[in-house]
């Protein structure tokens, strides 16, 4: 009772400052991050969180739409989805009039509108060298000219005034973007919060710390950031009207929530509370308790959380004490793979010649997944079988890429490539000198888990081996220099395109995010081939055969994606996962 | 005095300096770069090296320390490399809700082990005095760890007497009426046990003084003996225990923190050192050494206070 | 006859007696700490045990089902989620690597054939264990003893290489005093100022897991409160007269220092030893907690400590109990040894 | 001896302690005495004699654990028996009626009240008084027991006063309420001979004033000749003798008590060896031996000469300054072979710093000790370690200078290990077991440990262990001041029996003028660090040349002098 008095005082104090808001001023979004984000620079971050707040205070060109799956691509700040010349190389975008950016000193008391020179300026900021942009590659090599642009300033500062002819604002609401190269990614790229419009008056009034000055034309601003543990976003007063752009399916929970937004201005709630909460346990509780409105099931409680439903294999149901609370669960699959890769250019495990083949795949086969899914994932997880996420397009649902488990045919083809059983009771390289190989990890209690299951996988092929325990930073440094013989490893979809996973495994990006520095020419020259294709059965028997070849030779143990839970209290309305937007707050709406 | 405390302040240079010492040997040698934090998913050469040369990790080891110590110097710790954001704001904030915590503990603490500590002094090998004894014996033996899981898993979460976790950064006093609660239970819990014992034995200590038999000689009550010739006397060693720990207060108690999502100096250094980021390890370890120091000092002077027979030189 | 008068009053004078044995003797008097002393050389004992494989050396065999309840507990019986193979969606046939498309599909085809050699017979798993199993289905009993062979092995071990590194030290700048005295002050102060656990986390971080790391990384930031008990003790014993009549008979520096001194500060090195003993083993407990701790394949009170909150949302705590019988039982048991060592081994009685 | 009536009488008190190992202790066996009013009663024992516990069992401060009184002692005051009173009772008495002062004055009071509050605070419980006024009397205490400027005075912390101011305090706080009955438990064992004086003067004053009865307890007879009215002589519990002064000094009834009066050395006369308590135990009556004769002779040889040695302290003060403190000025003598130089002062007077820096355990600042010839002081430590062994020291405390981790076998064979002398350690056992013999200890003593001997076999261990090294000079530093007077007879005789018989030259250091007169053949008086007087020891006792020197001598105890009966 008491709590609940404190927090209505709490809530009447910040509603006396405010004027006349759309979204209503009393409703309150209480939601946690598992992790800190770094900051509000869109050019700046990579992380998820960050990018998740930047989503939500900056307006990228085109946008995901909030109930369409799979992902279908929207026109945001734009007045239709843009032109694209027939060579696949200019693309047109015409911004619409009269969208605002929040106000901020930096704009003098004037309201400031949103133009194509804004989102030239961003796209500029990305590649210059003084803003040390960790995401410029997104566009460097891909715009025509920046690269030779940056290459050739030598240390000088960038100029953002010149124009450059990969990238033109034609007039104050047309944006022209010449390629390099045609590439079906591209506009997916432009989806990314990465390059979304930032205000030039405001980056320069703030240079020192653009981390903390967010500016936007979203539908929230920054209302108050303590860094590493809460941020608070506050309506923007100046968003432009927005409603529910689909319907979505137009059944089950896309009806529900089109009927409950349907002809709504968003967004709803006009205060977000987020809090940085990165124990498990404090999160589950608050959540139960009300403090949170919704909140990942953590999956160390999944038994005591969720059952199987019975009703829909391979899917779960809440456990009547939560259900019967008006707890809503919602399952999605992430879009992601999760693998141990092995160094391909490591003398004792990597290479193509066969006998390294079959020691890498002796080893996939003794590796237990489904039980990884079982009693690490609680069953919340689906063997991966495939590069390209499941739901994304160019993923064959039929191929079955993984290596099934069978120690027994692991320790005969260990045998057959001639890795004997030695006196001590574990095998041998083929020529007898002692084989132990060594696993990367972190040294946390959950690491600790999956190193053991990685033991026993090891003890079932009389492997020696051991552990390599650094901080996670250490061991990237060593895997981006080649220095690691296996690493566990993750990818979640920057975006929905099967070439942001297939470029795992592309030869010249070793040391970048191939870190198993798997160098294959045909996978290659495939790759390179694909990125121009529209979708097609033809780019399709590709990514199948770049799948098979990965299958043989073997360079990832698959392990498997994650279902990600999300449990809702009863009174939130208009939530649904979405693969991209970890937080679409302006759907969300409170009714208490 | 002042020439004292002068003289105290001009030593402790060199341990600070050892201090800075220390820290950037460990952290440079083992701290990992952060370089691959803040690189992002997609690494290239030229992003890294152009991060590294904004945190200024392409210097040479000894500029590094130097520009250390000129940090230290004008106590300005530059920019956090995870957060962007000035240190010394960072801490600025942390170190509100550390104090609220550990102050109450602190208060709270003292205020109940000292009683208790006297009174089963003053009952010494009785039955209360060996049951007390025991019962802080066993407690002590649980590992903290313990409490902090079981105390929110139990009052918390099933018994729901108390918010699971978190913090109103408006309101520090708002925030100690409804988070500090069950974090200061957990802490007592911990702390209280080991303490009843330390000034237990103080007390005892003094009880075998010659004094207290002058003072039973002159026909005191034991309650006059106890409470004002022996209090006054073991409450020197209280003194400087209580002030030795002062510095811990500002780092506020990591577990406690980490776990109740109290956003302290203790819960950013477990971050920091998780993420490498230098600037604010070297931050806060310079804050508490030199809070170290002068706690001590403060501590010293305060003994002086209370002890007349203390000389400083 | 002179010599056997000599020799008769010598049988009926009681037996010469040490300070150690005056000790030994007043503890055998000290009920709770002589019952204390035996629960301690249990532990121990046991500690040998299971480090020397006697006991509980199957404790990383998977002998139940993953998380079953003690045997005397009840437990609603476990859902197991059903598997996927993550191909519910597909469309139509499977799609396999063929053999002609797989680069060892020659190995892999003898491989096949030789594979029944290694084809075993899975023990059937048990649900009737003494403390329950763990998420792995290993039993909690035996991982506890295991456990509590590693947590004394790394209290004892570490304990004592930080009591020999604070002595050693401590005897120096307390026994020499001046230049010496004032390095090494130094070095103390600084390490007393940094938070012990910044220390332990650093340390910690650059050497990994596992038990030498675990006692090195302890004793090193545990050294400090020896070394300022020891300088105090040298301080005073060096102007003892005992020491100074050493002097005078010419006994040098290294013999005043570790022959004429140490005897008669190691009492306080025992209590030292023994708090020191319970210290870390509770400062193993938070670092394992905090993922540095002991390897894979070894388990401590610490890693067993770092699943429970996990567990305890689930509802498994027999884990916990385990631990913390055992963590208690041992610790109370040290403590009150200590006290009654401090009572019995003090040279002031005498 | 009219109107003797009784204030306190002590009936048939049994006290018993049990030992942690099970076995009791007596430590009374059913003593009686009586405690006249307005009377000085001194109960004389040696260690162990069960004087201070007789005190605290009528103070009611024994230990409440592991002390038994028997049910029929009885501790009567005024016709009521304090061991049936209830606490309360007891504490209305304690302070007010029955009072008492102890050894150490600086422990005994609280370190951090001032004094006048602990004054006060008496007057406040006891006597009623307000705040104001007892602080106003407690000044006005000070002031009668002789502390100059009282009103600052009772400002101060006791550590801001000397031994003898603190004692006055404690006696200010048990005269505050005009006791009657003071019991002084050794007031003036840890004081200078000068201060002991004054205190015992102070006490003698207040309790004719005050018309109070004290129980002056004591171990040195000497002391309470000049003013107790009764004497009661303790040994192992029980009471030897108890009489008026005059007839115990002058015809003392018991074999003991004779005893003790003869085995301290007197000023008077030197007898050839000091009389033990065994002496007049035997059935046969004691003949006292001649005295003999003392002092340098011209043709004794110089081992040792002394030249103008100097030893300064440093001490820190204020912001790095530091003060030289000069705690041995100029001090020069030579120390001839076979013969006893004996330093004598009080504390402060830096007797023993001259003593420690011969053996180099100091640093001289200046000055030259040349041991036959070669300057000792002057020497690097591998050349000083041949002459180490030549200079042996004895220390004063005989329960620190022995190791209590060594057993006495290796205590002894470690300087000829070390010295190499004796080829094995058979032979070396052989050594010591001698030597034990020499000293007067069996040589079953090797395999024990120091705690389990008396002080008095421990300081002879302590000389067995100088005398292993066969040195020549030896170094006494207050070597019999902490021993009971009949032990401390026997340990003199020794050290004469060793002199006599190895030509040792001995540099004897103490407070305590009887015993260096009895042992030195020179005398040499120190004050604040100098050298006052020098000269042949009974020609310094017969005619002192300084003040100073006389201050000393009078301040000696004269023990019994019929004039303090008829006063």
């Amino acid at each position: 009772m008491i709590k609940k008095g404190l927090l209505i005082a709490a809530l009447l104090m910040g509603a006396g400052l405010v004027p006349v808001y759309a979204a209503d001023m009393n409703k309150v979004l209480r939601v946690s991050y598992p992790a800190p984000e770094v900051g509000f620079d869109p050019v700046k971050t990579t992380d998820l969180y960050s990018s998740s707040i930047s989503s939500n205070i900056f307006d990228t060109l085109v946008a995901y739409d909030y109930l369409s799956r799979p992902l279908k691509l929207i026109p945001n700040t734009i007045s239709a989805m843009p032109e694209i010349s027939a060579d696949g190389k200019v693309y047109t975008f015409h911004i619409r009039k009269g969208i605002y950016f929040a106000d901020d000193p930096a704009f003098k008391g004037k309201k400031r509108e949103l133009t194509a020179e804004d989102y030239a300026y961003s796209l500029k900021r990305l590649v210059d060298p003084a803003v040390h942009s960790p995401t410029g590659y997104l566009v460097e090599d891909v715009i025509e000219g920046l690269h030779d642009y940056v290459k050739s300033l030598n240390g000088k500062a960038l100029d953002y005034d010149k124009p450059l002819p990969g990238l033109r604002a034609l007039d104050r609401y047309t944006l022209q973007i010449r390629l390099k190269e045609p590439n079906s990614s591209f506009i997916y790229i432009v989806a990314m919060s990465h390059l979304a419009a930032v205000a030039r008056e405001v980056i320069e009034a703030n240079v020192a710390n653009t981390m903390a000055h967010p500016v936007g034309t979203g539908p929230y601003r920054l209302a108050e950031w303590k860094p590493g543990n809460k941020i608070v976003l506050e309506a923007n007063p100046n968003f432009r009207d927005y409603t529910l752009p689909t319907e979505g399916s137009g059944k089950g929970l896309d009806a529900q929530i089109a009927a409950d937004l349907k002809g709504k201005k968003l967004p709803l709630v006009g205060r977000v509370e987020v809090s940085i909460i990165e124990e498990e346990q404090p999160r589950w509780l608050s959540f139960v308790n009300q403090q949170l409105d919704y909140a990942g099931v953590p999956f160390s409680a999944v038994n005591t959380i969720m059952q199987p439903d019975p009703a829909r294999p391979g899917a779960f149901k809440l456990l009547k004490k939560w259900s019967n609370m008006g707890i809503q669960l919602q399952q999605e699959l992430a879009p992601e793979v999760t693998y141990t890769y092995f160094n391909m250019k490591d003398p004792v495990i990597g290479g193509e010649d066969k006998q390294h083949i079959a020691l890498r795949r002796a080893i996939s086969m003794a590796y237990d997944v489904q039980r990884e899914i079982r009693d690490i994932r609680k069953g919340q997880a689906k063997p991966m079988q495939n590069i390209i996420p499941r739901g994304f397009v160019g993923n064959d649902p039929n191929y079955h890429g993984a290596v099934d488990y069978d120690p027994a045919l692991a320790n005969a083809l260990l045998d057959e490539a001639g890795y004997k059983i030695g006196p001590d009771g574990f095998r041998a390289n083929p020529d007898g000198s002692r084989l132990e190989l060594e696993m990367a990890t972190s040294p946390s209690a959950l690491d600790r888990i999956y190193n053991e299951a990685w033991q026993s996988a090891f003890d079932r092929i009389k492997i020696h081996l051991r552990f390599k325990v650094a901080k996670w930073n250490e061991l990237y440094k060593a895997a981006t220099e080649g220095k690691l013989q296996m690493w566990g490893s993750a990818w979640t979809a920057d975006y929905p395109g099967a070439d942001n996973f297939l470029q795992l495994l592309y030869g010249p990006n070793s040391g970048q995010t191939n870190n198993g520095n798997f160098q294959n020419k045909e996978y290659d020259e495939l790759y390179r081939k694909t990125l121009s294709m529209q979708d097609s059965p033809e780019r399709n028997a590709i990514y199948l055969r770049m799948n098979k070849i990965v299958t043989g030779l073997a360079p990832w143990a698959y392990q498997d994606a994650r279902i990600n839970n999300y449990v809702i209290n009863p009174y939130v309305h208009g939530f649904k996962q979405h693969p991209i937007y970890y937080s679409p707050f302006m759907f969300i709406d409170i009714r208490k | 005095m002042l020439g004292y405390i002068i003289r105290r302040l001009w030593q402790m240079i060199p341990t600070l300096f050892g201090v800075m010492l220390l820290v950037f040997v460990v952290f440079n040698w083992v701290g990992g770069d952060p370089s691959y934090i803040l690189a992002g998913k997609r690494l290239s050469p030229d992003a890294l090296a152009a991060i590294r040369a904004q945190l200024g990790l392409d210097q040479s080891l000894p500029a590094q320390f130097w520009l250390f110590v000129k940090q230290v110097a004008h106590l300005d710790f530059g920019l956090s490399w995870s957060l962007q954001q000035p240190v010394t704001r960072i801490l600025a904030e942390r170190i509100g809700p550390s104090l609220t915590l550990t102050g109450t503990l602190l208060v709270v603490e003292l205020c109940a082990a000292l009683p208790i500590a006297v009174l089963v002094a003053y009952y010494r090998a009785k039955l209360i005095d060996r049951v007390v004894t025991i019962v802080c014996t066993v407690a002590m033996s649980v590992s903290s760890l313990v409490y902090i899981i079981v105390g929110q898993y139990v009052l918390a979460y099933q018994a729901d007497w108390f918010p699971v976790q978190g913090w109103y950064d408006d309101s520090l006093l708002h925030s100690w009426l409804v988070f500090v609660p069950l974090p200061l239970i957990l802490g007592l819990a911990v702390s209280l046990a080991p303490d009843v014992r330390f000034y237990r034995s103080f007390v005892v200590e003094e009880l075998q003084q010659d004094y207290v038999r002058t003072a039973r000689a002159k026909g005191l009550s034991e309650r006059v003996v106890l409470f004002k010739h022996v209090l006054r006397n073991a409450l020197i060693p209280v003194v400087t225990t209580v002030a030795s720990s002062l510095p811990f207060l500002v780092l506020g108690s990591m577990l406690l923190e980490r776990f109740f999502g109290i956003p302290g100096m203790g819960n950013e250094l477990l971050a920091a050192v998780d993420k490498s980021d230098f600037p604010i390890i070297k931050a806060i370890t310079i804050t508490i050494a030199v809070a170290t120091m002068v706690f001590n000092l403060l501590a010293d002077v305060l003994y002086k206070w209370i002890d007349p027979r203390v000389e400083l030189k | 006859m002179p010599t056997s008068n000599v020799a008769s009053s010598a049988a009926t004078e009681p037996a010469s007696r040490s300070l150690w044995s005056l000790g030994w003797q007043r503890l055998k008097r000290d009920r709770v700490g002589y019952v204390s002393l035996w629960v301690v050389v249990f532990f121990m004992v046991l500690g040998a045990a299971v480090w020397s494989g006697l006991l509980a050396r199957g404790w990383d065999q998977e002998v139940g089902n993953p998380n079953t309840a003690p045997m005397w507990a009840a437990q609603e019986k476990l859902q197991h989620t059903g598997t996927s193979d993550g191909m519910e969606g597909a469309t139509g046939p499977i799609i396999r690597l063929t053999p002609a498309e797989d680069p060892i599909a020659d190995m892999l085809a003898a491989a096949e054939h030789n594979k029944s050699k290694y084809q075993t017979m899975e023990a059937p798993k048990t649900d009737a264990l003494i403390l329950g199993s763990d998420q792995r289905g290993r039993s909690v009993f035996e991982k506890v003893l295991q456990g509590t062979g590693t947590s004394m092995l790394v209290g004892i071990f570490g304990a004592l290489l930080s009591v020999a590194l604070g002595t050693v030290l401590g005897a120096f700048a307390g026994y020499f005093g001046g230049k010496t005295d004032d390095f090494l002050m130094w070095f103390y102060s600084v390490f007393t100022s940094v938070p012990d656990m910044l220390l332990l986390l650093a340390f910690a971080a650059v050497a990994g897991r596992g038990f030498t790391t675990l006692i090195l990384v302890l004793s090193f930031t545990s050294w400090t409160g020896v070394f300022r008990l020891v300088r105090a003790e040298y301080m005073k014993q060096r102007s003892r007269e005992y020491v100074q009549a050493a002097d005078a008979i010419g006994a040098s520096h290294l013999s005043r220092m570790f022959v004429h001194i140490l005897p008669n500060i190691s009492h306080l090195l025992l209590v030292q030893f023994s708090l020191l003993l319970v210290g870390l083993i509770k400062y193993e407990v938070i670092l394992s907690f905090l993922g540095f701790g002991v390897g894979v394949k070894q388990v401590s009170w610490g890693s067993i400590l770092g699943e429970v909150p996990t567990e305890l949302m689930q509802g498994y705590w027999w884990q916990l109990l385990g631990v913390v019988i055992m963590m208690s039982t041992l610790v109370t048991a040290v403590s009150m040894l200590t006290d009654a060592l401090r009572d019995a081994l003090d040279p002031k009685v005498k | 001896m009219t109107d003797r009536e009784i204030l306190l009488s002590v009936r048939d008190l049994k006290v018993g302690f049990r030992l942690e190992d099970g076995g009791r202790f007596e430590a009374l066996k059913g003593i009686n005495f009586d405690i006249p009013r307005n009377r000085t009663v001194a109960l004389v024992g040696e260690s162990g004699s069960g004087k201070s516990v007789t005190s605290m069992a009528i103070m009611r401060l024994l230990p409440e654990f592991g002390c038994e009184i028997d049910a029929a002692s009885e501790i009567l005051f005024e016709g009521k028996n304090l061991l049936k009173a209830t606490t309360g009772e007891i504490r209305s008495l304690r302070g007010r009626d029955i009072t008492m002062i102890f050894q150490e004055p600086m422990t005994s009071l609280n370190p951090v009240f001032t004094v006048g509050d602990q004054i006060a605070e008496t007057l406040i419980v006891h006597a009623g008084l307000g705040r104001a006024a007892a602080a106003a009397r407690a000044v006005e205490l000070l002031r009668e027991v002789g502390l100059p400027e009282p009103e600052k005075r009772a400002r101060a912390y006791p550590h801001q006063l000397s031994g003898g101011q603190q004692q006055r305090v404690m006696i200010a706080i048990a005269v505050a309420c005009e006791p009657k009955l003071l019991i002084a438990d050794e007031p003036t064992t840890a004081l200078d001979v000068t201060i002991q004086k004054q205190i015992l003067e102070l006490l003698a004053n207040l309790q004719k004033k005050h018309g109070m009865s004290v129980l002056f307890i004591t171990h040195d007879l000497g002391v309470v000749g000049e003013f107790a009215d009764e004497v009661i002589v303790m040994r192992h519990g029980v009471i030897r003798e108890q009489g008026s002064s005059r007839q115990v000094f002058e015809a003392p009834q018991d074999a003991y008590t004779r005893a003790l009066m003869a085995c301290r050395p007197a000023l008077a006369h030197r007898p050839e060896r000091l009389a033990v308590i065994d002496d007049f135990l035997q059935p046969e009556p004691y003949v006292p031996p001649p005295d003999r004769a003392r002092g340098y002779a011209p043709e004794d040889r110089t081992v040792l000469d002394v030249q103008d040695l100097c030893v300064n302290f440093d001490i820190r003060e204020g912001l790095f300054r530091k003060r030289k403190f000069e705690a041995v000025k100029n001090v020069s003598f030579k120390l001839a072979k076979g013969r006893t130089l004996g330093i004598v002062g009080e504390s402060g007077s830096g007797k023993t710093t001259v003593g420690l820096t011969l053996m180099r355990l100091r640093q001289a600042a200046s000055g030259k000790a040349l041991f036959d010839g070669k300057d000792i002081l002057a020497m690097n430590p591998r050349e000083f370690k041949d002459y180490k062994r030549r200079i042996q020291i004895i220390f004063q405390n005989p329960y620190a200078s022995l190791n209590p981790r060594f057993t006495v076998g290796s205590i002894l064979t470690e300087p000829l290990r070390l010295h190499g002398i004796g080829s094995n350690q058979a032979e070396r056992e052989k050594i010591v077991r001698e030597l034990l013999d020499r000293v007067g200890l069996p040589s079953r003593a090797m395999g024990k440990y120091a705690h389990e001997f008396s002080g008095g076999q421990r300081q002879r261990i302590a000389i067995a262990r100088c005398l292993t090294l066969k040195p020549e000079i030896l170094i006494c530093d207050e070597s019999v001041s902490a021993l009971d007077v009949s032990v401390q007879a026997q340990v003199l005789n020794l050290l004469q029996d060793l002199q006599d018989e190895f030509k040792l030259s001995y540099l004897f250091i103490s407070h305590d003028l009887a015993v260096v007169k009895h042992i030195s053949d020179q005398v040499m008086v120190m004050n604040k660090g100098e050298v006052v007087e020098q000269a042949d020891s009974d020609q310094i006792y017969r005619a002192p040349a300084c003040d100073y020197t006389r201050r000393l001598l009078g301040s000696i105890p004269r023990g019994w002098t019929p004039a303090a009966d008829a006063a």
